[in-house]
């Protein structure tokens, strides 16, 4: 755990290192369902590069907490209403016996693993006879009885393989709403007081909300009300209304 | 050449080693081994193997053991004393109680039901590989070739030792699934059905706790 | 049935002859045989098997020849002495068994302490996807299919060839889990570092944004 712990991360809501953040999640400090944890990761690989080697040890270890982490976001995702009053009231004791159990699994098992190769090397040379027996010795084979099979078991299979694997309900999570009439809307507040810009519109908003966005603003311009020019490609998107407004609204606005 | 070998040291392997490395490659052997190939494996003289195979042939002579050391015309061999001959017979000749593994009987069900199937179908009913049940069932002889789908691939179908083993007439005997379906309202066909489960189960269900 | 036996007359069959019948079907058989299985097999009795067994043991003792007799997946069979290797290798260029890369090794500890278990729960204990080291796996008949779950994932257990190529009679003789656990204390100790890892540093170092 020592490598893994002293891991300096930098993400939006939480900088600092990740034993740190291990203990502010356990604490409930950090809300588990606010962290990216694929940028936890990420801290990660570009720590493995900067070092430009593979401490193995370390790398399983940070897999397994990572794991850990997620399966525990996940639960968090997915806890029914019913469920309310147990995985999200979790203590923080109780998620570290989680974490706990996870990482002695998955110990025991490595551990295990290396005596299953102490085993097979402790093996080696020893060889078996691979010869199918001659052919005379095999000429009185016996065939197997008629009606010796069950045909039920067939049945039985057929019936296994036709059952649906439990399917998991999302319902839970918070599907953000964004809805076309909210963001033209929005658009036309913004364009009655002059010329702005996409990234201006959007905001710090999340990805479904821009691709809405971007849905109203087409509707937009195939109505006439508004002009938009890029200069460049990924470059930003000037926005304004067909009759052009008069800058100095422009100027309030950027003020 | 001979010479050249003594030289090496490791030609100085005592009698006794030597005699046992003959011994388990003759074991492992599916094929005589003549002289010059055992010297080259065990790096010894021709004359050391040969004293080597001497002394084996008088431990290994015939009537006192199981196993016998053969001179044939390929070179060494060893081979079973023929008094040994029935009970190897028995026991090579003991009915085949071999019973279906669950891969083996998944697969069968599955060309039972659809036939004509091709493998990527039961593959993906399945969810894994098929091809080594597959295979096991075509060399038992419960299923044959049924000719190629339209993409070209092999189908196949029960054969007559399928309905012979399972003690029925036809393949209308076959039990009516309608008893083990655990979604009996459902309408659709049978291999749309199995299809669907197969990929809803290729994401892996959930995991138990 | 033992009475049954002596009152055959091939029960009258004399121990010599009896081990050499053994060491012949031990010699012929691709697979171990169980005690049952030989007696059958000689038409003998599991206790004049039994002891047949011994005086082969005593004359294929480790050491003393090429050939060895191990108990072996359930049953007797006869292998190579290992110090016989480096002459097999030569005489058959292919090696004996791959290792095992740290993936397959522990994906083939999960299966072979917790089987039957499926890829998902596998996946959930390494933290990772297992799917390539059991294919392989698969692939070299160290684990098999073994049915299906209650969520309908494909669930694996070892084969008789891991115990074999393992040296283990039985999956009893694999030491229990439990024994690489840490201690409580160090349980503890583990726990409180997880829970206090960066407690020290959350007083006074930097706090949530």
């Amino acid at each position: 755990m020592t490598a893994v712990a002293t891991l300096d991360l930098d993400l939006d809501v939480f900088s600092g290192p990740f034993d740190l953040l291990l203990t502010l999640v356990l604490r409930e400090e950090i809300d588990l369902l606010e962290l990216a944890l694929a940028d936890v990761v990420l801290s990660y690989l570009d720590h493995l590069e900067s070092r430009g080697e593979l401490d193995l040890e370390t790398a399983t270890e940070f897999i397994v907490l990572i794991a850990a982490l997620l399966e525990l976001k996940s639960k968090l995702m997915l806890a029914s209403e019913e469920d309310d009053a147990g995985l999200l009231e979790m203590e923080p004791e109780e998620a570290a016996q989680e974490l706990l159990e996870r990482m002695l699994d998955a110990r025991r098992y490595r551990s295990a693993a290396g005596y299953l190769r102490e085993l097979l090397s402790s093996e080696e040379g020893v060889r078996f006879r691979h010869v199918p027996p001659p052919a005379h010795l095999r000429r009185t084979e016996l065939a197997p009885q008629e009606g010796s099979e069950n045909p039920e078991v067939l049945g039985v299979a057929i019936g296994r393989l036709l059952s649906m694997p439990p399917t998991i309900s999302l319902r839970h999570i918070g599907t953000p709403r964004v809805t076309v009439a909210e963001r033209l809307a929005h658009l036309r507040g913004l364009l009655r007081r002059g010329a702005f810009s996409f990234d201006e519109a959007v905001g710090e908003a999340d990805r479904m909300t821009v691709a809405v966005t971007l849905f109203a603003l087409l509707e937009l311009y195939k109505r006439g009300e508004v002009d938009w020019r890029q200069q460049e490609s990924f470059g930003e998107i000037a926005i304004q209304a067909t009759a052009a407004q008069p800058s100095a609204t422009v100027a309030a606005v950027a003020g | 050449m001979e010479t050249q070998v003594q030289a090496d040291p490791e030609a100085a392997i005592d009698a006794d080693a030597l005699a046992s490395t003959i011994e388990a490659l003759l074991f492992l052997s599916p094929d005589p081994l003549s002289a010059s190939e055992l010297a080259e494996a065990a790096q010894a003289g021709e004359p050391e193997v040969q004293a080597a195979l001497g002394a084996l042939a008088s431990r290994y002579v015939p009537g006192a053991r199981g196993i016998v050391l053969r001179e044939l015309a390929g070179g060494y061999t060893f081979a079973t004393d023929p008094a040994t001959e029935d009970a190897a017979r028995r026991l090579f000749s003991r009915p085949r109680t071999a019973t279906l593994t669950p891969a083996q009987a998944e697969t069968l069900a599955i060309v039972a039901y659809l036939q004509p199937v091709s493998r990527p179908e039961i593959t993906r009913i399945r969810g894994v590989s098929a091809d080594s049940a597959t295979t096991t069932l075509l060399e038992r002889g419960l299923i044959e070739e049924a000719g190629r789908s339209q993409f070209g691939a092999v189908t196949y179908r029960t054969s007559t030792l399928f309905l012979k083993l399972f003690g029925l007439r036809s393949l209308q005997e076959l039990p009516d699934v309608a008893r083990w379906d655990p979604t009996p309202e459902e309408q659709a066909e049978l291999r749309d059905r199995l299809l669907r489960a197969g990929e809803a189960r290729a994401g892996d269900g959930p995991t138990p706790e």
